[in-house]
Parts: C-alpha cells; structure tokens; sequence
C-alpha cells in the first residue's frame, strides 16, 4: 500500500447533478417500539412496554429509544455513549437479533409491526436493557489481550510489512460490543464458553508477526471451553456490527492450534 | 458509603487516562474510576491520526511540528508546552507502536504517515506527512491498544463509577516567610451506578482525565456521556477553567447529524464544493486549501451557507467530494468513514458526493495545568496532588485552535506525564485526610435531583441549552448572541432548580445521572459564553463578528475563568488573564 | 448461569447458519437413537432367521416405510451438511461461502429425496 | 415489600456460574472435534452405500431378511465394511451426543448421570454388534434343520 495521495489536482469546479448530495425531503413515520423491562428493584418478572412514538428518516432504535426515555418514560434504563457505532455500548436484541442500537436505522425496520428491544442474551440481565458485561471481559482479559514480544525492544519501530498487517486488520477492528458472544447458541446454554469476541481478540494477537505468545493463547483457547465448542452457526459473523468475519478467525485459530499440535 | 484508599486515583479511562494509569499503575498503588467501561471511551472514536515528526516518509522535525502547533492555535500557545509535545511525540508514536498499536505500514515496514490539515514542512512551505495512523480507526486503536496494556499490567478499575466531586483541604503553607492558605487534594467522592452506592476513594494524588464537553451544543462529535463532568467539578471547587471560549467545529460533520467524517477524508485528496460545484476553499485558503485548519474551514462553509451557496433543499450545508478518489484508495484508507456516510445518510461516497457541515468537536479550554499536568489553582500556584490530563485540561497545547492528529498526542504526552508525575508524588507523599463528612455535598445534589417534583424535564432544558448554544455561541459570534445565550442560560438554570426525575430507584438510575450531567452542562456553557464574551477580538475557534481581527495587544493572554457568585452580570463567571507563555516564535499573521 | 426470566424473550432470529445447526443436532439426535435400535433388531440374526425375518416383516408396513423415509432423509440432510461443515472448517474460502454451500446442500438433499422417495414408496407401497 | 438484596456487577467479580473453574489442559477436545470430522467423511461412503445396496438396489426394503443379511456377510468385505460403519459411527454419535449432554445439562450430576448411560449404552451396541459381525453363521443349523442357501458352502 503505498502513500500516493492525489498526484492530480481535482477540478476547481464541476457540474453537479441536481438533487446531489442526497438527502431530499426527510419524511416522518409512526412506529410502535416494545421494550423488555426488567427492574429487581420493583418486580422479578420482566415484561414489555410499548410506546407509539413519531420518527424522522435518519432515525435510529437509538434515538427512539432515547425518546421514551426523555419524553415518556425516565426510568428506561440502557448504555450508550458514541451514538455511531464506535463505542460498543449498545448492542441488544432488536427484532430477535443482536444489533448496535445507534446503527439500526428505523427505516430499515418493518415499521409496520412493533419494533421489538430486548437486552442481549445469556448474560445477566441487571435492569431492562443492562446486562452485566464482568463474565464477557473476563474472558477477554483471560485470552492475554496483549502484545508479548520476547527479545529486545528495537530503538525505533518494529518494522512490519503491509502484508503482515494486512493478515490480522479484520480483528482489530472489534469494539468489544458483546453482539457475537451473546448470539452464540453455545454460550448461551451455560455462559462457559470462551466466546467468539474472546477468540477474535486472541486472533488478532496470534495472526501479529510482531507477537511471540501466540502458543500461549493458542494453549489457553484449547480448553475444553475453548475454540472447539464452536459449532460454526455464523451467528457471531452476522451480529458483528464491525463486520469482522468472527466465525472466519475462528476457524483459523483452530487450524492454527492443529496444525500446532499435529 | 464506603471508603478505598489508593496512592493514585484517575477519573476517566480515555486515552489521557489509560495511558496515565499505566505509568502510574507501574509505580503506586492505582484506581481508575471511569463512569463508562474504558474501551467505550470517546478516544475511540477518533479517526485520523496521530502525529509526531518520525520523518518515516518525508523530511521532517520537531520543530516545525512546534511551530505549526503555535501557528495553528493562533500563537496563544503556550510555547513551552507545544515543544514539550512535539519533542516527546515521538516517543510517544514508538510507545504505542512497542505497545502493539497496529499503525498502518510503509512499504518498507515502516509506520506509515499521511497529511493532515495544518502541518507543514518548513514553516509553512507545503503539507507535510505526519500523521500516524491506523486506517481511519487510530482513535479505536489507541484506545483498545492502551486497554490492552492496562490489563497486561493489572490496573484495577471500577467501572461505571461517576466521579461527582473532588475532595481538597486548605493547608497552611509559608512561602517566602508568608503564610497562605493552599488546597491540597484528599481524595474523590464517587457514585456507583449499578449500586446508586457513594464511595469515597481517598487518595494522595488525583488524575483527571474525563474527557471533553461537546454536549453543550446539538451539532456535535461528541459522545452524550461527554458532559464535562471533569471540568465542572473542578470549577465548582474553585479551580479556575482556562480558555474556554476556545471550542473547536470540525469542518466535516455529517449534516444534521455531527457524526464525524475525519479530515483524513481531505488528507487523502476529498475536496469540498459548494452548491455551484466550486471549489471554495481556493478562495479562502489559496496555499493549503482544504487543507487549512479547521476554524478556517468551518467558517468557510458557514459562510458559504450564509451567503446562499449551500447545498441541499435548506441550502444549509456544503458537499465533500471523494468521487475523483479512487474507491480503492478509499476503502483502503477511508473503510469506516464511507461506512457512515452510506448507514446514516444513505450516500455512496465513491460515486456521490457527502452533505457535510461543521460540527462542535473539541474544548481547546480546560482545566489549567503546567507542562507537569500538575492542576493549576490560579495563574501559577499548584494543587499538589491534582494532575490533569487529555481533553478535560488545558496546557495549552492548542491555544485558540487544535490541529488535527494533536489531540491524541496531546493525550499520550500529557497523560503519560500525568501518571508518572501522580505517582512520583504519591511516593513522596501522606496521605490527607478526608474532610468529614465527605459527602454530604454529593448526597445534597443527589438528593436534590431526586426529589424535585417541579415537572420540568431534563432533556428538555438539555435540549433548549444545546439549541442555544448552537445558535449563538458557535462559529460566529457576537455581543448580543453572547448576552442572549447568557440570558437564556440562566433562565435554564432556574428551571433546572424544578426538574423531575422519574426513576426513583437505585439500581442503574442513568435518569438522575443525565440530571446531574445537566448541571455540569449549564454551568460549562455559563463559562463558555462568559469567556467567549469576554475575548472581544476574533482568533482561532473564536470568531466575534463585531470584533473580526485578532487584537494582540488587548487579548494575546489566557482567560482564566472562576466561580464567583458575585460576577453576577456574567452569570457567577469572574474573568482574569494569564500571560501566554513564548519561546521562539513571535506572532505573525496566520495566513494559510 | 443465565438467569431466565419471565415471561421469556422472544427467540433468535438467527439465519441460515443457526438453524442449519439446529437442523443437524436434531437429525444427530435422531440417527443416533436410530442406531441403536437398527443394531438390536440386526443383532436378531444371531438368534434365529425367523425371529429377524418377523422383526423385519413387521417393518414392511406403509407407516414403517414412511419412517424409513424419514431417517433417511435425516441421514441425508446430516451428511451433506457434514459435508458443508467440514468444508467451513478446512477450505479457506468455506466460512465466506457457507450460506450458498447450505443453499446447496438443501437443492442436493431435495433431488436426492425425490429420487430416493419414488424408489422407496414404490417398495413400500407397490410390495 | 422487603427489599430485595440485590447483587451488583462489580468489576472483576464475576457472576457466579459463568467463571471457568476447570481448566482442562488437554487436547482430548480437539482430538474430538478433529474425530467428528474425519469419521463424518468416511460415514458419508460408508452409510450411502449401506443405504443403495440396503434400500434401493436389487428390491429395496422389501428384499430384505435373513437371507439378504446372511448373504452380505458371508462376504469379509461386507463384515469388515460394518464393522467399520457400526464403530465409527457409534462413536462419532456419542461424542456428539455427548457434546449435547455437556451443553444443556447445566448440573454437574444430572450431567455425570447422563454421560453415564450414554457410555453404558454404546458399549453395549459397539460390542453386541461386533459379536454378532463376527459370530455370525450364515448358514446356521437350528434345531438340526440347515438354512441352505446358495452362498453356503455345499453340506
Ligand atoms: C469523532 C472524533 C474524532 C476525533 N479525531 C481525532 C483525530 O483524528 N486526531 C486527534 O488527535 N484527535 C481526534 N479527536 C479528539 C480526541 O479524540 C479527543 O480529544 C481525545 O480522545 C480525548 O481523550 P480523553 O482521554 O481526554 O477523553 P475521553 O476519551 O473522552 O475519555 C473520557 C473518560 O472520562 C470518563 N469520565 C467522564 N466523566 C466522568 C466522571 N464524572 N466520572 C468518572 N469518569 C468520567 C469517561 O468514562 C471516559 O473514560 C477526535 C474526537 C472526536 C469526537
Ligand atoms: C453420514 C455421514 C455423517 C457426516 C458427514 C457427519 C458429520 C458430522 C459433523 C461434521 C459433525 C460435527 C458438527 C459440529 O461440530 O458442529 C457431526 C455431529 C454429529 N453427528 Fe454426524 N455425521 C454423519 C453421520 C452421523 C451418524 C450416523 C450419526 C448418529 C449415530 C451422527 C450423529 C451426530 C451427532 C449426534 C452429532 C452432534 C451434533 C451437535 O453437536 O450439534 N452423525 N456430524
Ligand atoms: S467481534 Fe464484533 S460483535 Fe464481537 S465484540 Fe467485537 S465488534 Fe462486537
Ligand atoms: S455464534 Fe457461536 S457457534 Fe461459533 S460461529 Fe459463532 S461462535
Ligand atoms: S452508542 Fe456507541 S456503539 Fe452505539
């Protein structure tokens, strides 16, 4: 890859089309959002809450969501920071799939049925859509997310070419939304799974030219609980809203420690 | 309310405080209390670069980069700081690469570098490559890279813990035969939002590093969790806030909505037109063009869109063209970017161009330090034991105005000073003890919040703030859009003395959290517009259009501001000065 | 351990991948019970020919023959997707194309059926 | 109403139930997985030619008895091919059944006691039915009266 930016100067003026630049007229919709609630506090059953409520074309869940809960009711209780899909707070079950609240665009739902919000699944939900995220970064922290590099430090940078960086680019790219580990069938029947963000972060460590403890992490991920109990059911790949290739990694970890081992 | 006693407490756990606590971490006992988990701190969502003069892929050194620093901020730099930065930026670019940062690579090996707006070879000759980076994901990278490393070394966090208050005594100390009361810090009150619990976290040295306060304006990058807790709390306790005024619109948010699209769109080539197609910036900035820093393109658009050659059906923003780019140079170096633009607004960037308009993005104002990031009490005592870092303070690296790929220098440097320095102090340090009852004042605001019943809605009063603010303390300013914000400000606050919180429960309670954040929101936009009010001279991020040239003699100083309930035709805002600090460069015009 | 909650969520809404794998633990299940029995009453052949000639026989009837049918397509459906799964797990470019592999091992499996079924009802039924 | 005693997340605490206490270092798992596969691609010939030469072949389901099944065995190849069938597919179906158990039973006894009559369960089949591949005469005399038939050797 080289570092060519533009070589020719583009052109002082142009025709635009007309209309460029899309947006137009932003038309408002009704929808009807139900929510799952959930409060230890006041009850131990959960059950559902509706509101009708009028969005505008670039509307999110998100924003809808937030709309209950400055305008109906305060008590709705979710995470969410970065409002665009960088920050990984608000992954939850919209319409039966895990999602990034701020990155699903109402319109793109079918506003013609009740959207459903329910927190994602297999981790202990505290308060409506709040889940208690400790199991999924103790995984996390157990796979060694971090570079060990043996040998002297370099004065300068270790050098790495493109190809080399290329080869683990797709699992930097995880925000450590939990979407991918609470849609896997497999640990949501006993939360002892590794999980796939676990095994991404570990990928993206193994597959560094720059890293020496890939053994290390391959060892770890070779628990019982570890990459085998993967049964390959894409569901992580198709929540991932960085669409990093989860189920893709995984196989390469465990084509990794095979070839290790054989 | 249960008490912990650490050597080092650091609020925030963005870059500036991560990259403190793994410093600090290494050296003293060390709690990070953040009120979000770490890796959704808003670092991460910074997309451009992050610049230091390696030279990897052309000519290059520091002190052009110092002097592009102090150039770009309008020379109210203090010039100490910026070669401070530029100088140790290196290192800081090889740390983060020894740390496992994956930055993009020259064909060579290298770290790559590209251009950004700003920075030049030479004082000014020509754009320079000096921005490091990771796809158009450096932000993410640092941010998960520091996490990574905080881990590696243990650090102990208490995650979703807000920090609420700041806990200092007054000690007699006798400088010079003279005996003068001075705050020392004790220690920090915090709130644990899945308990509703207090914790009183008693420490010898504080390190804040909570982050920006974009939430004051609607058009925003920012985060809703940025709300300028740090700074409020700090002003509160009567540290003073130093350059407020100075508020940064990134040129290229997306319209209507602020999400950002980095100017690494514009260091790869993508150009802005207006609706006539033109590209307007070869009026404006004739040497650099798009290229030019961010206040001069901001005001550029806005007054393209002020004076009818906006796009759109309101006329009210302007296009980013990346059509002539290649779509796989783009998706090599711009993949998240375009992403935005196709989910949010539905545009396809390879073929059409992007609505954009300027967006509020970054306090160059914050909570005055020195180049130790030891807190400042006025304009040279130290609070020993108060250590700021990153967004929430200000040493002023950036004067008027921020170039772009500095902040994430700014918080690597800088934070990485603050960690050692807490530490080294921790060590030589006693502990201080708490006041008694420590707190009260905290449980007051709480419960004050929590059992109005005045009706008033806290995101309505949010929500009039931000409108405010965006109409009236943005890009161009005047005296009687300044005043009327104040006006306006105040009559908020009132309403805000009545406001209903509807959750009344402990557990996870964000209502009466966005309550609190509220107040911090009023009280840094009573700043903001005080000082802005106050600068009457036009420099960097700072435009008054009844005062449209800079006005060196009168306002080349700091403003201080301070809490002062008797300022009363300034909202309890009192203003001073602090001189700026010169090394080597005199001010010239800042022409691009 | 998960805490379930009442009344339940709704249930995923997985794709192809998630109820393909629903799909092949159900038919493992079915095979494996299936196995057991099928060695039992083969194993009858060490007792006499006429005791495994009566079990056998009282297989032959049109609700037996549809049974068979049944098993065989779950044998069907579980090898072939065995077959997509190994492919996901060892060709390179498995992973990215493992919704058209399952696309096409339902079409193989379908053909398969239809052939398989005519063949079998006619014994079944014809006699 | 009393108020509950609420846990809260704390970090670093982790949920009861979700830490992994046993961590066992072997590669019994991956041998397992690996095992799955490789039995899966030999099944797959193995159980279609069973099927074709059972079901469709010749007269399908109606041509079978004793004699079909005496006949096929009296042939090695035959033997040894179900054997082969009958072992792997034995074991790839309990270790995937196993895999089953160790998903969804969520008690360490309920999961012990249900691993334990799978075991029992295929080590009864797996040896009943090599016994009888082996054992077994085709051209078995009952009662002093030989079942002849045309692959039996000549009295
Ligand atoms: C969209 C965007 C793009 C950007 N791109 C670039 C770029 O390309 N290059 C560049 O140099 N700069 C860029 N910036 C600026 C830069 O990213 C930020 O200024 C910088 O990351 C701020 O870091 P920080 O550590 O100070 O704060 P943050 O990362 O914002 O962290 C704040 C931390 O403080 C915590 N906190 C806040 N309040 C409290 C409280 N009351 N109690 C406890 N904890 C609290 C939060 O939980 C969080 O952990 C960008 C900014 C934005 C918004
Ligand atoms: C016909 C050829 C067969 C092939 C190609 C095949 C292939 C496979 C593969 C690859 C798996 C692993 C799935 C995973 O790890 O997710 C598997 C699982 C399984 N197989 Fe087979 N198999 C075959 C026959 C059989 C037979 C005959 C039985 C019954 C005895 C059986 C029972 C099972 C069971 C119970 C599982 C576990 C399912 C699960 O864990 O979800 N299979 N099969
Ligand atoms: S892999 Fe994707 S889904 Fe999983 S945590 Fe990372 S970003 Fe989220
Ligand atoms: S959803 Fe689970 S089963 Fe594997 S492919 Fe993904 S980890
Ligand atoms: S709010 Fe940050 S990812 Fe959605």
């Amino acid at each position: 890859m080289s570092t060519e930016t533009m070589e020719k100067e583009p052109a002082s003026k142009v025709e635009l089309a007309p209309g460029v630049g899309g947006g137009g007229e932003i038309p408002t919709f009704d929808i009807t959002l139900k929510v799952r609630r959930y409060n230890p506090e006041v009850s131990d059953e959960a059950h559902w809450d509706e509101w009708k409520l009028t969005m505008y074309g670039t509307d999110r869940v998100l924003d809808a969501l937030h709309k209950v809960k400055w305008e109906h009711d305060g008590s709705v209780s979710f995470r969410r920071s970065c409002a665009h899909g960088v920050c990984g707070s608000d992954a939850m079950r919209i319409n039966g799939r895990n999602r990034l609240a701020c990155k699903t665009l109402l319109k793109d739902l079918d506003t013609s049925k009740p959207i459903l919000v329910e927190p994602i699944k297999g981790l202990p939900v505290e308060k409506d859509l709040i889940v208690d995220m400790e199991p999924f970064f103790q995984s996390y922290r157990e796979i060694m997310p971090f570079l060990i590099s043996k040998g002297h430090e370099p004065a300068k940078e270790r050098l790495q070419s493109a190809e080399e960086r290329d080869r683990y680019d797709d699992t930097t790219k995880c925000i450590l939304c939990a979407a991918c580990t609470s849609s896997c069938p497999v640990f949501w029947t006993d939360g002892q799974y590794f999980g796939p963000a676990a095994i991404v972060n570990a990928h993206r460590f193994i597959f560094d030219s720059r890293d020496d403890a890939g053994d290390m992490r391959l060892e770890i991920l070779n628990d019982k609980e570890g990459v085998w109990r993967c049964r390959t059911t894409f569901n992580c790949s198709e929540a991932c809203p960085r669409g990093i290739q989860v189920t893709k990694a995984i196989s390469e970890v465990k084509q990794a420690i095979l070839t290790r081992k054989i | 309310m249960q008490v912990h006693k650490y050597d080092v407490v650091i609020v925030g756990a963005g870059g500036a405080g991560m990259r403190a606590a793994i410093e600090s971490g290494q050296r003293a006992r060390t709690a990070v209390l953040t009120k979000l988990y770490p890796t959704r701190s808003h670092t991460g969502a910074a997309q451009g670069g992050m610049c230091a003069a390696l030279a990897n892929v052309e000519e290059d050194n520091w002190e052009w980069h110092t002097f592009d620093t102090v150039k770009g901020g309008d020379y109210l730099v203090d010039q100490d700081a910026a070669e401070v930065m530029a100088k140790e930026a290196i290192e800081a670019v090889l740390d983060l690469e020894k740390m496992g940062l994956p930055f993009n690579r020259t064909p060579e090996g290298r770290i790559d570098q590209r251009r950004f707006g700003g920075h030049t070879r030479d004082h000014g000759k020509a754009p320079v490559r000096r921005s490091c980076y990771a796809a158009d994901r450096t932000g993410h990278m640092i941010l998960q890279t520091l996490y990574q490393n905080c881990v590696k070394h243990n650090v102990e966090f208490y995650n979703e813990y807000y920090v609420l208050d700041l806990l200092m005594v007054d000690e007699e100390v006798t400088v010079d035969g003279e005996t003068r009361l001075q705050k020392r810090v004790a220690g920090v009150v915090s709130y644990d939002l899945a308990s509703g619990e207090l914790h009183v976290f008693q420490a010898k040295s504080v390190v804040f590093a909570s982050g920006g306060v974009g939430k004051v304006y609607k058009t925003t990058s920012n985060a809703h969790t940025l709300t300028g807790d740090g700074m409020g709390i700090a002003f509160r306790r009567g540290i003073p806030l130093e350059d407020m005024e100075f508020f940064q619109f990134h040129p290229t948010g997306l319209a209507g909505l602020g999400i950002l699209l980095s100017e690494a769109a514009r260091g790869e080539g993508a150009i802005l037109r207006n609706s006539e197609g033109e590209r307007f910036m070869e009026r404006y900035a004739p040497t650099i063009k798009d290229l030019a820093p961010r206040d001069i393109v901001a005001r550029s658009m806005a007054n393209e869109v002020r004076e009818g050659r906006g796009a759109g059906p309101n006329k009210d923003y302007v296009l980013l063209d990346l059509t002539h780019l290649e779509p796989a140079h783009i998706d090599a170096k711009l993949p998240d970017i375009t992403e935005f633009a196709r989910t949010y607004l539905g545009v396809e960037p390879y073929t059409e161009p992007v609505p954009v308009f300027p967006t509020a993005h970054y306090a160059m104002g914050g909570i005055p330090t020195n180049i130790q990031a030891e807190v400042l009490a006025d304009n040279d005592t130290v609070v020993p034991g108060l250590y700021a870092a990153g967004e929430v303070a200000c040493v002023s690296v950036h004067g008027s105005n921020r170039l772009g790929t500095n902040s994430l220098l700014d918080i690597n440097v800088f934070g990485k000073r603050a960690g050692i320095a807490a530490a080294q102090y921790a060590l030589t340090a006693d502990f201080v003890e708490i006041p008694e009852n420590p707190t009260v004042e905290t449980e007051e605001l709480l419960n004050r919040a929590r059992s109005s019943e005045g009706g008033e809605r806290v995101a309505l009063i949010r929500k009039e703030l931000q409108d405010i603010m965006d109409a009236n303390v943005q890009v161009f300013r005047t005296e009687e859009t300044l005043l009327e914000a104040l006006r306006v400000i105040d009559t908020l606050e009132e309403r805000y003395t009545r406001i209903t919180v509807q959750d009344k429960g402990k557990r996870f309670n964000l209502d009466l959290l966005e309550a609190v954040e509220l107040g911090f929101l009023l009280d840094m936009a009573k700043v903001m517009t005080a000082a802005a009010l106050h600068r009457k001279e036009s420099r960097g991020g700072h435009f008054r259009e009844d005062y449209p040239e800079r006005d060196d003699e009168n306002f080349m100083t700091h403003s201080m501001a301070y809490k002062d309930p008797s300022a009363t035709e300034t909202s309890g805002v009192r203003l001073e000065t602090k001189p700026v600090i010169f090394t080597r460069y005199q001010p010239m015009e800042r022409k691009y | 351990m998960p805490k379930t909650l009442t009344p339940a969520g709704t249930l995923y809404r997985g794709r192809e991948g998630q109820w393909s794998w629903v799909a092949h633990r159900i038919t493992g299940v079915v095979i494996f019970f299936f196995l057991l029995v099928h060695v039992l009453d083969t194993s009858l052949v060490r007792v006499s020919p006429e005791a495994y000639d009566a079990v056998i026989a009282s297989y032959k009837n049109p609700i037996m023959g549809l049974g068979e049918l049944g098993l065989v397509a779950a044998i069907m459906f579980h090898a072939f997707n065995g077959i997509r799964l190994i492919l996901v797990d060892f060709w390179k470019k498995g992973p990215k194309y493992h919704r058209q592999m399952l696309w096409s091992v339902v079409g193989v499996w379908a053909v398969v059926m239809i052939a398989f079924s005519i063949r079998h009802l006619t014994h079944v039924f014809g006699g | 109403m009393a108020t509950p005693i609420i846990e809260t997340p704390r970090s670093g605490r982790v949920a009861p139930g979700y830490s992994r206490t046993t961590s066992s270092r072997s590669n019994f798992e991956m041998v397992a997985w690996l095992f799955m596969r490789i039995s899966g691609a030999i099944l797959v010939v193995l159980i279609f030619v069973h099927l074709y030469v059972n079901l469709v072949a010749g007269d399908g389901i109606s041509g079978i008895d004793f004699g079909f099944v005496a006949g096929k065995w009296a042939s090695p190849f035959w033997q040894i091919w179900d054997l082969t069938m009958l072992w792997l597919a034995m074991l790839h179906g309990t270790n995937g059944i196993r895999v089953i158990i160790n998903d969804y039973a969520d008690k360490n006894s309920t999961r012990m006691w249900l691993k334990g009559v799978l075991y029992t369960a295929t080590l009864v089949i797996v040896v009943l039915g090599t016994l009888v591949i082996f054992t077994f005469d085709p051209c078995p005399v009952i009662d002093g009266v030989a079942h002849v038939a045309d692959y039996c050797p000549t009295p």
